[in-house]
């Protein structure tokens, strides 16, 4: 920003921006990413941009009820139509194929999963059949031609209803999944793999609903549990012991892009257009659904707006073009509305939670016992209520904890993962706790999370049954970012200032912790470095806007030497060969594939090393690589990078691409064999070692003021210090930082889904009902920074961020609102006027303290 | 508006419940409005029932980024369709074809609109401008493409054709905004990606450019 | 033509939501059509009426000047229902034909005075009054087979004179007891629909089908009762019904009147000082007789 | 029959050029017809195929019913004028700032863009039961959903509400009633002018509109009289998100106060009922009285007399309170600068 439009701006400047990646040339660094221009020119093309000849539009008939069963259907009118090509229904859909591991074992899959199209419909909006038809007007059309009767069946919305004693259950088995163990393997042979878990039936007791006090939680049997210390003692000791019970909302991903897809099929393969967080990984999603072998998936996703945990592997739904354009034979495009997206497009499940938590007169936690059961919809269960446990234990460090939660089935439409999924939750669960102890005890927000903080090799969640200890984390430097993003957002001085109300607004201060996982390992790089002495960049990983299917290769281009201009990224079709990816969930991207990508690097290295020995003799080690040439240390005799690939090409067998490496997976090995003899093909997996689970980690802060006449508040700032290991690419950390901060910021401002109870169906459909924040909803400055200290258990140091900043994001504004307006007003998100202004009147929350969607 | 009782009168011979063609034309015509193509008025045959592709179609020609196009436009059909699926410019998004995103801004005669909520017959003898129009015709991008590119402003991108034709549109009635301005200017889109900072600075950074370029 | 307005329930179903309005003209256009049909008939087609002989000219000495006809109570009765259904009707439909008035108060408030007038009728009509006599009994189904016949020129026995009440008058109030007893039990059940002062609301008492059939029953019920109250005031006004009107008003009939329609030995109305040997009503009976 | 929700439905579409050749034609489609002013509100109901019109009459390409003019007595606004250029214009900037202000809160940039003041003062209710397609009341059905024992109302009505519990979303029209404009309204038989507050009808009256305009009728322009011209004006809109929402509830007032004595007041409220209420007994109050937080605090009291919650939206009472006592008394702005 140009110095003349800062001074201009009344609100307060961004602090000095950081230099990041130190001694590097490319890590680090900003640069403009090779897929800007398409983006800012509108030739970016995304699943429903493309056009085929000869292609055909389909529509879905939706499910009105929540849970029934479809009796009788009648589509002959709709198929005399003209215009209409077919219709799709449940019974054309391919088995789903089971799934082979790695090592070789089966995982059976799951019938009683989410399939694309139903005649069982498990929530208001599930698709039951799709019309294919030359424009979307007949299709539309002709699905208002169809008789369709369905009988209803008991349904429930809220996780509680179905636990009372003589609840309805959302599936005609019950409403929880049972898990059971795996059978034990046979001599010699891999572990097999669990069984499919099945659906049961979980009730609590009326004793259990009778023994909550108004407004919390009931807590009766739950399938999971993990405890880890002594919680009694801590609870006897306390200086302070709260038992608060908090809910959070439910919130649809709504990614701006719909989950739209196109497919047709030649020459025996099927192409699927569609827009997914993983480009690699998608195909063999894909090729389950469809039970065909993934050789016959070619999978095009060269852009996808948005994913959040929505979109891992494209969604089940992009089976439906692909089988009805089997049908016809032709193309097929199947335009998602948002309406559509509301109900087939994920959501984060929200979490019920009820919290007893002993601190001592520091502001130590010192126990915690923490329940939770989430409302999951009727599929597969999600990790969030076991992860927000997880994430609670190495965030707080709680010296004793008990965790026991459930995940409940409803009838309501199915949930994914979304940024910190389970972390989000626990964390705006959490930290308005701590806020209401460090207030009680008299303690400064900051200190009081200073003390409870994760540092180093911190421990995290229960004793693994495999050696008996609570795993730990790679690395945590949580304080630092803690106390620089105090000072920089002057906390002191905030917290000093008075009065805190002036007229009638109120001014409150918030910082929040937050963590969540941020990275995996084991995967494969590949890339050619071409006779023309170009590095060609094979990326698997999907174009999803987080820029890691870019980035990542910055430190394979770092470990060369090449400079960025002579880097090629072939990335988005899945025809084109890439290595085995990680999917890109669960912020594990910029983590694993830096490792991947600097073992590729090395490998080159190593190949270019080689290469130059063999063509100019002396050994390997001789030989160094830096400014697009191999050349013997100390000056002398070198090669290009191009001459070296031509000497590739020459040599073959390992250096070409024809011999690959016993290591790699079969899909590396695959594009491999495609590429041999392009030029120098080099190609790694990941076998760093890593000691620990990696996490990357947040510290929030943010003031809030609030109109108390109107209950209206606005966020005035907003800062998020991140602890993420080494800056890749500073900007595009910075829009992850504070982007993932506002989707957490969305949870309090009032992003909801609201249903009618009586129906069982979603009221909230349109944007200006479920109310994704707007650019005006947020500060109109907010700051970031990131520590830049690397990850010690990572040769690049970097690890993801996606997820981590989320809760922060969320809990700094409740924080900040309950510093403003007191513990006792709410606890909940989201807040909004509503909530505000009536329990100001009354002076106590006035809304459910269990109902989010208000 | 001369005519208009002559009008009067052949309307009311006109049977009550059908329009008469020749009627309408002349009430156009003395309205003293341009007709340019024959799509300016439809017949009163009923349309209902009869989707297919070509049924009910007229051939129109709307001025898209400078250019005459014509399409064959459906009456209830929205310029975001004719734009994307009968133009071939794809860069104006769909993303929720409720008024509500923004991703389908586009200008018409310089006033940004949600294409999605506009007729394509409404626009027949207005200027539509889209993102691919914007760049001049060598490949120079508009300042405020190079806003973004220079800031890396937005994540998926997928609002981004939106947000920049309603900044290029917010910035031509108002050159030299403040961070919080420029906010509301372009508050009618929404970025699900939530990366409104970054974009605010890369927007910020197109009108600098923009006012840069007018300068020079 | 639909008859009925139907709906998409939230669950998709196609249910009634309601009577199609047209309905209220067409009631409206029934009931004059019968007007000119009926006024038609009696002008140029009806005979003139014959009964057999209705007894000694002794028990018509016995008949008072003026025939006790309707009590005080059971006139009062009619003429708060008259106004009860005048009100409902008129705000039922007048904001459906475009005359648009907050209405629904004074049509829930009517409906709870018809209701309430309608259950002291019922219990005064059973135990104060011969219950039967607006009942067709068996001589009224004979006799109408007989003025049957004989309109259309076949031999056939006179028929009696009337009881209290002619066989069209008892049908007629079968119609009203259906539509109305209709209208007013779904109106009850309607009632849990809108704020009143009686119950808690509670719109989801019954399924939407159920409460569609409801609405449809109810909006049948009130067109029926256009076309019937139209019929009825019709009667009312026709200048040889005037006695009888005019019975509603002042209770009584003239002996005239009564010994040229009415059978004494099927409406005894003898003053009290006559024999206690006649059959028929008791003394209470005749008082009250509505 | 099964329901989908998405695509626009064929419809014919007639474009008139003058005011005249507009009313012709409605009056020959009568009931078949659909009026198409900006599309805001229209397309809604079209996209989601719950109205199925068989012939759009689109008001867009006639002239005569854009821009502002001044008249002998104020000035008189064209109802397809946008509201940009309501926000835009000098003498409203200047003279009638409340409804500048009012439209400048609506929705988006481009709404405002092709948005048009008739159509926002128009605009049918955003009850999210109606605007599902549910058969309610207002729907020509025989239910409130919203008032149901479980029925999510936090939206809904606290004043007037007669089985349908909608609001009118609207935030022009306060402004307008504050104004004291007038409509004008050209029917068959000629022009009818009415007061903007009689433009709007409330359920117990019609329970199928919120506005009076039969079909064939049209809103052609709203007059702004001079009498309120430069007076203390107050707007304030309260909403969740903000850009993009409706109004849980809005005030709008405008006051002549000389001496610190309140001469004349006009004031108005939307989204607590079915139309917009103007507070003619705050208004009767408060003429006489200080411009003052006590006049303000009595006014406020005053207005949410009546007023009955529903179960979600008791909030709207305090609200509704604190509204008309800032619009009365001002409020107490904070001091402190960042």
């Amino acid at each position: 920003m140009s110095e003349e439009s800062v001074k201009k701006e009344s609100q307060p400047a961004k602090a000095p921006e950081r230099v990041y990646g130190v001694g590097h040339k490319l890590i680090g660094k900003d640069y403009p990413t090779p897929d800007l221009y398409a983006k800012v020119t509108g030739l970016a093309k995304y699943a429903e941009d493309y056009h085929a000849d000869g292609m055909l539009f389909c529509k879905l008939l939706l499910s009105p009820l929540p849970h029934a069963r479809v009796k009788h259907i009648d589509t002959r009118a709709a198929l005399a139509m003209p215009g209409v090509k077919a219709i799709l229904m449940a019974d054309e859909l391919p088995p789903p194929a089971d799934s082979l591991t790695d090592n070789g074992t089966v995982i059976k899959a799951n019938l009683k999963s989410e399939r694309a199209l139903t005649m069982e419909p498990l929530y208001q909006g599930e698709p039951i059949l799709a019309v294919a038809a030359v424009d979307e007007l007949t299709a539309a059309e002709a699905i208002e031609q169809i008789r369709i009767d369905f009988e209803p069946l008991p349904f429930v919305i809220d996780p509680l209803e179905t636990l009372r004693p003589g609840g309805p259950n959302p599936r005609l088995e019950g409403n929880i999944w049972v898990q059971a163990p795996a059978p034990s393997a046979a001599p010699g042979a891999p572990p097999p793999n669990p069984p499919p878990p099945t659906i049961g039936e979980l009730k609590w007791t009326k004793e259990d609903f009778a023994n909550a006090k108004e407004g919390q939680l009931p807590m009766g049997k739950v399938p999971g549990e993990w405890s880890y210390g002594d919680l009694d003692p801590g609870f006897k000791n306390a200086a302070l012991v709260l038992d608060e019970t908090f809910v959070t909302p439910d919130t649809s991903h709504q990614t701006l892009e719909t989950r739209t897809a196109m497919a047709y099929w030649q020459n025996g393969k099927v192409h699927v257009f569609t827009g997914t967080q993983s480009t690699a990984q998608t195909v063999p999603a894909i090729a389950r659904w469809l039970n065909i072998d993934p050789s016959n998936v070619v999978l095009i996703s060269e852009y996808t707006g948005g994913g959040f945990g929505s979109k891992i592997t494209g969604g089940v739904t992009l089976v439906i073009p692909a089988l009805l354009s089997k049908k016809v034979n032709a193309p097929v495009m199947m335009r998602i509305s948002r309406e559509e997206e509301t109900f087939i497009g994920r959501a984060r499940p929200s979490l019920m939670g009820r919290m007893k938590v002993g601190f001592s007169k520091e502001g130590r936690v010192i126990a915690l016992d923490m329940f939770v059961i989430s409302n999951n919809g009727p599929y597969d269960a999600n990790g969030d209520v076991p992860s927000s446990g997880r994430i609670v234990s190495l965030l707080y460090q709680c010296e004793a904890m008990r965790w026991r939660g459930a995940t409940i089935l409803t009838n309501t439409p199915p949930r994914s993962a979304q940024s910190s999924p389970g972390g989000m939750q626990g964390i705006a669960i959490m930290e308005p706790i701590i806020a209401k102890a460090a207030r009680k005890l008299g303690l400064d927000q900051v200190a009081i999370r200073r003390i409870n903080c994760p540092e180093g090799k911190a421990p995290v969640g229960p004793v693994m049954k495999s050696d008996g200890k609570r795993p730990h984390a790679t690395s945590a430097f949580l304080k630092e970012a803690l106390d620089r993003g105090a000072e920089q957002f002057k906390w002191n001085e905030r917290v000093a200032r008075t009065p805190k109300r002036s007229g009638t607004k109120v001014r409150g201060v918030g910082v929040s912790l937050s963590c969540y996982v941020g990275g995996s390992i084991g995967f494969d790089g590949l890339l050619v470095i071409t006779p023309e002495g170009r590095v060609r960049f094979q990326s698997g990983i999907g174009n999803l806007g987080t820029e890691a299917v870019m980035d990542v290769h910055r430190a394979g281009a770092e470990v060369l030497g090449v400079p960025w201009e002579k880097c090629d990224i072939t990335w988005g079709d899945t025809a084109k060969n890439f290595p085995y990816t990680c999917v890109s969930g669960g912020s594990q991207t910029t983590h694993a594939m830096t490792r991947a990508a600097y073992a590729t690097a090395m490998d080159a290295k190593k190949k270019l090393q080689e290469i130059a020995a063999k063509s100019l003799g002396g050994k390997p080690e001789n030989y160094e690589v830096a400014n697009e040439r191999v050349f013997r240390k100390g000056g002398g005799a070198g090669m290009t990078l191009g001459q070296a690939a031509a000497k590739a090409i020459q040599l073959g067998g390992v250096y070409d691409g024809h011999e690959p490496s016993a290591d790699l997976n079969k899909l590396t090995k695959a594009s491999m064999a495609a590429l041999a003899g392009q030029g120098l093909i080099a190609a790694a997996k990941d076998n760093y070692p890593r000691d620990g689970q990696t996490y990357s980690y947040v510290a929030s802060f943010a003031e809030v003021e609030v109109d108390v006449e109107t209950g209206k508040y606005y966020i005035v700032d907003f800062l998020a210090y991140a602890d993420v290991g080494s800056v890749i690419h500073p900007r595009a950390l910075g829009g992850q930082v504070l982007g993932r901060s506002v989707l957490g910021m969305g949870h309090t401002l009032g992003q909801k889904w609201v249903y009618d109870p009586h129906y069982g169906a979603m009221l909230s459909t349109r944007f200006y009902q479920n109310k994704p924040p707007t650019i005006l909803d947020v500060p109109v400055n907010m700051q970031w920074a990131a520590l830049d200290i690397p990850d010690p258990e990572t040769p690049v140091g970097a690890r993801g961020v996606g997820e981590p900043p989320v809760g922060g994001g969320c809990a700094s504004i409740l924080n900040a609102l309950s510093d403003a307006l007191g513990d006792e007003i709410f606890r909940r998100a989201p807040v909004n006027a509503d909530t505000i202004l009536t329990s100001l009147e009354a002076g106590r929350p006035m809304q459910h303290p269990l109902m989010a969607h208000i | 508006m001369g005519d208009s009782d002559d009008n009067d009168h052949k309307l009311n011979e006109a049977p009550p419940t059908t329009i008469s063609r020749r009627d309408l034309i002349k009430g156009v015509i003395a309205g003293g409005v341009t007709v340019s193509s024959a799509s300016y008025l439809f017949r009163a045959t009923s349309l209902l029932g009869q989707s297919g592709q070509s049924t009910g179609e007229r051939l129109l020609t709307i001025n898209v980024n400078g250019q005459l196009r014509r399409a064959d436009v459906m009456r209830q059909e929205t310029l975001a369709w004719t734009l994307r699926h009968k133009l071939g410019l794809t860069g104006t998004k769909l993303g929720c074809d409720r008024a509500e995103c923004g991703s389908c801004t586009v200008l018409i005669n310089d006033i940004p609109h949600y294409a999605c909520s506009v007729l394509t017959h409404m626009v027949r003898d207005r200027k539509v401008l889209t993102i691919e129009g914007l760049a001049s015709p060598e490949g120079k991008l508009h300042p405020v493409q190079q806003g973004v590119i220079d800031e890396q402003g937005f994540q998926c991108a997928f609002c981004m054709p939106g947000f920049i034709m309603a900044s290029v549109g917010f910035l031509k009635t108002n050159p030299n905004p403040t961070r919080g301005e420029l906010a509301f200017g372009v508050s009618g889109n929404l970025c699900r990606c939530q990366d409104y900072d970054k974009i605010l600075t890369a927007l910020m950074r197109g009108a600098e450019n923009m006012r840069r370029a007018s300068n020079v | 033509m639909d008859f009925l307005e139907w709906a998409r329930s939230p669950w998709g179903q196609n249910v009634p939501i309601h009577i199609a309005w047209f309905l209220i003209w067409v009631a409206v256009i029934a009931g004059f059509l019968f007007f000119i049909v009926h006024a038609t008939y009696l002008r140029y087609f009806a005979k003139s009426k014959e009964f057999a002989s209705s007894g000694s000219p002794l028990i018509a000495a016995r008949i008072p000047e003026k025939v006790p006809r309707h009590s005080l109570a059971a006139r009062l009765f009619h003429w708060i229902m008259a106004a009860a259904m005048f009100t409902l009707l008129f705000t039922a439909f007048l904001p459906k034909v475009g005359v648009p008035f907050d209405w629904i108060t004074y049509h829930w408030i009517a409906g709870a005075v018809l209701t309430a007038s309608i259950l002291f009728h019922i219990i005064h009509a059973s135990f104060f009054m011969d219950f039967w006599s607006i009942w067709p009994d068996r001589i009224d189904v004979r006799d109408a087979g007989r003025r049957i016949l004989r309109f259309m020129g076949k031999p056939a026995p006179p028929p009696d004179k009337f009881a209290k009440y002619p066989l069209e008058n008892k049908l007629y109030h079968g119609a009203i007891v259906a539509a109305g007893l209709s209208a007013i039990v779904t109106g009850v059940f309607m009632m849990f629909r809108v704020r009143t002062i009686f119950f808690p609301r509670n719109p989801y008492l019954f399924g939407d089908m159920t409460w569609g059939m409801m609405y449809v029953l109810h909006g049948l019920a009130g067109v029926g009762l256009i076309a019937l109250i139209m019929v009825h005031v019709y009667f009312g006004l026709r200048p040889e019904k005037r006695a009888i009107t005019k019975s509603m008003i002042f209770g009584w009939m003239s002996r005239d009147f009564y010994l040229k329609e009415h059978d004494p030995r099927r409406w005894p109305v003898e003053t009290p000082t006559a024999s206690p040997t006649s059959r028929g009503a008791e003394p209470e009976g005749i008082r009250d007789a509505g | 029959m099964a329901v989908i929700r998405d695509v626009m439905p064929a419809f014919e579409l007639l474009q008139p050029s003058s005011i005249v050749d507009a009313q012709k034609l409605l009056q020959q489609q009568g009931r078949d017809a659909w009026v198409l002013a900006g599309g805001m509100d229209s397309f809604d109901w079209l996209k989601d195929r719950i109205k199925k019109p068989k012939v759009v009459v689109d008001l867009s390409g006639i002239a005569e019913l854009k821009g502002i003019r001044a008249t002998s007595d104020g000035i008189e606004i064209g109802a397809m004028t946008t509201l940009t250029e309501v926000v835009q214009h000098p003498v409203i900037k200047e003279k009638f700032k409340v409804l500048a202000e009012s439209a400048e809160l609506v929705a988006s940039p481009q709404i405002r863009n092709q948005g048009t003041l008739g159509g926002n003062v128009s605009q049918d209710a955003r009850c999210w039961y109606y605007r599902a397609g549910w058969p309610c009341y207002r729907a020509d059905g025989n239910i409130c959903y919203a008032d149901t024992p479980e029925g999510r109302n936090r939206e809904h009505a606290i004043l007037h509400a007669e089985r349908c519990v909608a609001v009118n979303p609207s935030d022009t029209a306060p402004a307008l009633i504050a104004l004291d404009a007038k409509f004008v309204i050209r029917t068959s038989k000629g022009e009818r002018v009415i007061d903007a507050e009689d433009y709007f009808v409330g359920p117990d009256i019609d329970i199928t509109s919120l506005h009076v305009l039969k079909p064939g009728e049209l809103l052609t322009a709203i007059r702004i009289p001079s009498a309120w011209a430069g007076a203390q004006f107050y707007f304030e809109k309260v909403r969740d998100r903000n850009v993009w929402d409706f109004p849980l509830l809005n005030v709008a007032s405008a006051m002549v106060v000389s001496n610190g004595t309140i001469e004349r007041i006009r004031i108005a409220v939307n989204g607590a009922a079915a139309r917009p209420l103007r507070l003619k007994a705050v208004e009767d109050a408060v003429r006489g009285k200080a411009a003052n937080a006590a006049t303000g605090t009595m006014a406020g009291k005053l207005a949410v007399e009546g007023a009955v919650p529903l179960q979600f939206n008791a909030y709207k009472i305090p609200l509704m309170r604190n509204l008309v006592k800032r619009a009365i008394g001002g409020v107490e702005e904070a001091t402190w600068t960042s």
